[in-house]
């Protein structure tokens, strides 16, 4: 499929392939959208590469698919958004269902921290050097990763407690 | 102050780790510039647990603050309490089914973030929206504004202890809730939007309660402003606190009118233009402060924009049908479906697997909502439901902001720079 | 000290009680202005025109749960809702209602109207301390910072009117305003009091005692049934008690506008009636002044607070009175 | 006891008890557990529309130790029905519950796995609204509701 790049995009994927020719994956559009996938491993390069060369200074979001069934069953995917030209590109990278794991960004964007946090409360994927990896939503109690496809979506009968009705007699 | 302190004094009876944890990040933040003071007699410091339920906190917003006398020495935000999993239950509906879950992401302005959905949607399945019901959303977009911002202006002022403001504000939101009403059948979430247009026309009622809206409402914002901008207590507790410079705001990605408070005019509606937005005139209100006044300024403005925006809307609103006459993108009309069999069957079919966008496609739509950049990332896998829906919540995004300029600050600070702030907790926390 | 006379029983009777069902009043009165001002109707349901609000309101708090928390003094946090009840229904004893119409004369009633006024401030502390809760204690520590501030330039306030007197009498005060009102005479000084006086009695602007926003409740969180009522009608009746100090130091105690004037003789009897009048019509307005500032006005933020006591209202009593005593001494003669 | 039998029986505990229902139902403090967008017509059961000050409720306490009626008003996710329990629980007797809206009284359509399918999981509710959200009137019937069970409720001598 040829791609249809505005000028912004055309530099941005340009530069990309010329200084991390051997990073980055694949190119594709979707509805108007550009997607670019690249190897985990050199996310935090890539992506200060983007910051200062390509004035992607603000990262709008960070999210996680669940590719079920697939090989590499986790996708992060980095939502930016170029200051200078307006245009919006999507960095992809993905990992593995048994060790999932990826660079975070924090140092590049400090925005990605709860991003981040959040990906890792839903996916269960692991953020590396992230200042404080904590789950964001749900309890540190509560054991499973919702947004999980094999999770249901009434959820696990006790995995969350419920308050007692009898108040506290502890003390 | 070692760990073991905060630890050993708190007393949780319930989640254990997690109220450990959280003890334990307040603990780590800033540890660079912490030490610990021997002369002090008093080793342990004050750990304030303000929220989940909290009067100033805008919900169920929960702040772990160290104190020191009255300044915050640092903070620590848990946030949680209202998740529901909507991303979850987006994939387990057609994407029309989940509309009414979108109204109750947002609550304050139910209407933008409908029509926030239905773009998505429209864009990935490629669905064309007739003229008027562009005009008709953003209408509603634009009231959905006016009333989030006349929350906002009430919260803040309240929190800053006058209460009859809140009150007064309430009285104009009263006559938004009146024209959603007339316009949709429900005070506030009333799903008027749909995926190709929007659910019916708007009434001849529901035009004149507008007119009369926009009419009144400037002489309203003018006595707001009387009230507020020559009163010295009300600019005190506003001016330089909770300060947020530019390029700190872009790091920490801070979006609508916070980021816009502090200098950086980012505005979806003029940076990738959706419905009719390129059609109509109107400015993006800037101030390069980044306190607290700079954000109540920028959201007058913004809701004088807002009116603005409009008389335009209804002096532009042009004639035709308000939904795609597509059965295969959208509903077809009650009257096709009470009085033809096709139409019958269409709807059943809407209703049962809804609009299929192709396999594989993905695609990400965002618009200015009140609180900021609301963005929608739709993954399809050619069903009717959704593979995996992302919601964007700027709520979220800006909840962030707050855990980084409130260190600093002052007790009674905190509930005015929430209140700045304006975070929805049932979008921050999905 | 003059006599203590039957007269003086029944009007230290009549005005505890009067002080007592004024609290009620002006909880309703609250409420009503309150409404008023928030374009809504306000109680109506119980009693004509809801004037009964206060005494189910009293009911219902006498017969809720009582709870101490479970860390907390026991002792102190039963204690402190008495103190600031016992202290307001104390400053009556010498203020003046009209001529004659006064419980007692102490020579230095002055001094201990301002002894008393300050004892409140403990039951606010006390309760912060004994709740044990945090809330609370913020809110303890903010009334003992922001009384002491306030204090000093009400007393000096007090003092500027004390010099035109000459004497430490709260009588003879109310008595030296038959012609002249000393906010004609002392306009800086009344407005210092006033400024003072809400302070003093914790409403807003100066409320960050109670703080809804920030501190839920302040030094009353953790309190409930009717030790949380005794907080609540103490501070309508401090509200009372200062509203009658603002009139009889500054506003002309019982007498009309330059009465001295024009107030023909009256008879006793009519005169006692006409000062009392006077007075409570004129209590009654600053009363509506501070449930009207409590519904418009924003609160200030603790060191605001301490800022406007400490760097302007201080300085600034103090140069009052001294200007004053220096035209008093050098012009005056 | 004299003045029972004089006044026939159950005549004073009756009239007592009429006083005391009067009271608290027409000064039922509610604690306004606003958590979803049921809080947001909450606010408007108080404004100038709706004015709950009529029926003396309008003191809102935000303090659990002086509230009568506790509003849930929004969903209870698991996390947050903790607390609701705790403040529940700190409320002193007598208190009633009113769960509103359709989240707080079955989970509503937030049939998912954060959502506590009905408040009454973990609190005795004495109300339900129905409605998403309800109409501010649907709440002051709410309130009518428990201020008809609060008068017909014998406090003093239970068994008379």
């Amino acid at each position: 499929m040829s791609l249809q790049l505005s000028d912004p995009l055309q530099n941005t994927v340009d530069g990309l392939t010329e200084n991390f020719s051997d990073k980055v994956i694949e190119v594709y559009q979707s509805t108007g959208d550009t997607f670019i996938r690249v190897e985990a491993d050199a996310i935090v390069e890539i992506a200060t590469y983007l910051r200062d060369k390509q004035h992607y200074v603000y990262l709008s979001d960070i999210f996680g698919i669940d590719r079920y069934t697939s090989e590499e069953r986790f996708e992060v995917v980095y939502n930016l958004l170029s200051l200078k030209t307006g245009a919006r590109v999507f960095v992809k990278v993905r990992c593995e269902e048994e060790d999932p794991v990826v660079d975070s960004v924090t140092s590049v964007w400090p925005a990605a921290g709860w991003n981040e946090r959040e990906v890792y409360d839903m996916f269960g994927v692991f953020f590396n050097n992230h200042p404080d990896l904590r789950r964001i939503f749900l309890p540190e109690d509560f054991q499973y990763f919702p947004l999980r496809k094999e999770f249901p979506l009434l959820g696990i009968p006790g995995s969350i407690e419920l308050p007692s009705t009898t108040p506290d007699n502890d003390q | 102050m070692k760990l073991s302190d905060i630890q050993s004094k708190v007393n949780s009876t319930f989640f254990k780790e997690h109220q450990k944890k959280l003890y334990q990040s307040l603990e780590d933040k800033h540890t660079s510039i912490e030490e610990l003071d021997e002369g002090d007699p008093l080793t342990t410091k004050m750990i304030l647990n303000m929220g989940p339920q909290h009067p100033a906190t805008h919900g169920v917003l929960r702040l772990v603050l160290q104190l020191d006398g009255e300044t915050i020495e640092k903070n620590k935000l848990d946030i949680g309490y209202l998740h529901r999993g909507v991303e979850k239950i987006a994939e387990n509906k057609t994407y029309q089914e989940f509309m009414p879950y979108t109204d109750r992401m947002d609550y304050l302005s139910p209407y933008s973030n409908n029509v926030a959905l239905c773009t998505a949607v429209e864009k990935i399945a490629s669905v064309e929206v007739p003229e008027r019901a562009h005009y008709i959303r953003m209408i509603g977009c634009e009231l959905a504004r006016i009333s989030s911002h006349l929350l906002w202006l009430g919260t803040m002022v309240m929190d800053a202890g006058a209460i009859s403001f809140f009150i007064w504000t309430f009285k104009e939101r009263e006559k938004i809730y009146d024209i959603m009403d007339r316009i949709g059948g429900h005070r506030f979430t009333i799903s008027h939007s749909r995926i190709g247009g929007v659910a019916n026309d708007l009434t001849d009622e529901a035009t004149a309660y507008i007119k009369e809206f926009i009419n009144t409402f400037p002489n309203e914002l003018r006595d707001y402003h009387k009230l507020l901008d020559r009163n010295r207590i009300f600019f005190d507790r506003n001016e330089a606190t909770g300060v947020l410079k530019t390029e700190d705001a872009l790091k920490i990605g801070a979006t609508g009118p916070v980021l816009r408070a502090c200098g950086y005019a980012l505005d979806i509606r003029k940076l990738s233009p959706y419905a009719r937005y390129n059609e109509v005139d109107f400015n993006i209100p800037t101030r390069l402060e980044g306190d607290n006044l700079a954000r109540y300024y920028v959201r007058m403005e913004e809701m004088g924009e807002s009116i603005k925006i409009i008389k335009q809307c209804l002096e532009k609103l042009p004639k035709g049908p308000v939904r795609t006459d597509n059965a295969k993108q959208s509903y077809p009309s009650k009257d096709e479906v009470y009085y033809s069999m096709e139409g019958m069957i269409h709807d059943f079919m809407m209703t049962d697997t809804g609009i299929c966008p192709p396999e594989g496609a993905e695609s990400y739509h965002a618009v200015e909502s009140p609180k900021g950049e609301l963005g929608y990332y739709i993954q399809s896998d050619g069903t009717g439901h959704p593979w995996r829906l992302k919601i964007n919540a700027p709520s979220f995004t800006n909840l962030q902001v707050l855990e980084n300029v409130l260190d600093g600050e002052m007790v009674a600070d905190t509930v005015v720079i929430i209140g700045g702030l304006d975070p929805v907790l049932g979008e921050a926390d999905k | 000290m003059a006599e203590v006379t039957a007269t003086s029983y029944i009007v230290l009777g009549t005005a505890l009680f009067m002080l007592l069902n004024s609290a009620a009043i002006t909880v309703y009165a609250e409420r009503r202005v309150a409404a008023f001002i928030q374009n809504r109707v306000g109680p109506n349901r119980v009693g004509p025109l809801g004037l009964l609000q206060p005494i189910a309101d009293v009911v219902k708090l006498l017969l809720k749960e009582d709870v101490t928390p479970t860390h907390g003094n026991r002792f102190l946090h039963t204690m402190a809702p008495v103190i600031p009840v016992v202290t307001a229904l104390m400053t009556v004893a010498v203020i003046p209602f009209g001529d004659g119409i006064y419980a007692t004369d102490i020579n230095a009633g002055v001094l201990y109207l301002l002894a008393v006024a300050s004892l409140s401030v403990y039951g606010v502390t006390l309760a912060g301390w004994a709740s044990n809760s945090k809330f609370s204690l913020l809110g303890g520590l903010r009334a003992a910072a922001q009384m002491i501030s306030y204090e000093l330039p009400l007393g000096m306030a007090v003092a500027s009117v004390v010099i035109f007197v000459g004497s430490l009498s709260v009588v003879d005060i109310a008595l030296a305003q038959e012609t002249w009102w000393f906010v004609f005479l002392n306009p800086l000084g009344a407005i210092i009091f006033i400024i003072a006086a809400f302070a003093e009695s914790n409403r807003t602007p100066f409320d960050l005692v109670e703080a809804e926003q920030e501190l839920v409740g302040g030094f009353h969180t953790e309190y409930s049934s009717m030790k949380f009522g005794m907080f609540f009608l103490a501070e309508y009746m401090h509200v009372v008690i200062n509203s009658m100090l603002m009139v009889t130091f500054f506003f002309g105690s019982y007498h009309l506008p330059f009465a001295g004037l024009w107030l023909p003789e009256l008879s006793p009897l009519i005169k006692g009636i006409l000062d009392v009048t006077v007075f409570v019509g004129k209590t009654a307005f600053f009363v509506f002044l501070f449930i009207w500032v409590r519904w418009t006005i924003p609160r200030f933020k603790f060191n605001q607070v301490m800022k406007l006591g400490w760097s302007k209202l201080l300085p600034l009593s103090i140069i009052n009175f001294i200007v004053i005593a220096a035209i008093l001494y050098f012009i005056v003669g | 006891m004299g003045l029972e039998s004089a006044l026939g029986k159950g005549y004073l505990t009756t009239r007592m008890d009429t006083l005391v229902n009067w009271a608290r139902s027409n000064a039922a403090w509610p604690m306004p557990m606003g958590l979803a967008c049921c809080a947001i017509e909450m606010m408007a059961f108080a404004g100038p529309r709706y004015d709950v000050s009529r029926f003396g409720s309008e003191v809102m306490r935000f303090s659990p130790r002086q509230a009568d009626v506790m509003i849930v008003a929004g969903w209870c996710t698991y996390k947050m029905s903790h607390a609701i329990r705790r403040i529940w629980d700190q409320m002193p007797d007598p208190k009633w519950c009113i769960a509103m809206g359709a989240c707080a009284s079955t989970g509503g359509m937030h049939r998912c796995y954060g959502v506590v399918q009905g408040a009454d999981n973990f609190l005795p509710v004495d109300a339900y609204i129905s409605g998403c959200p309800p109409r501010p009137d649907a709440v002051i019937h709410a309130l009518m509701k428990i201020q008809d069970k609060i008068k017909a409720e014998h406090s003093v001598l239970l068994d008379t």
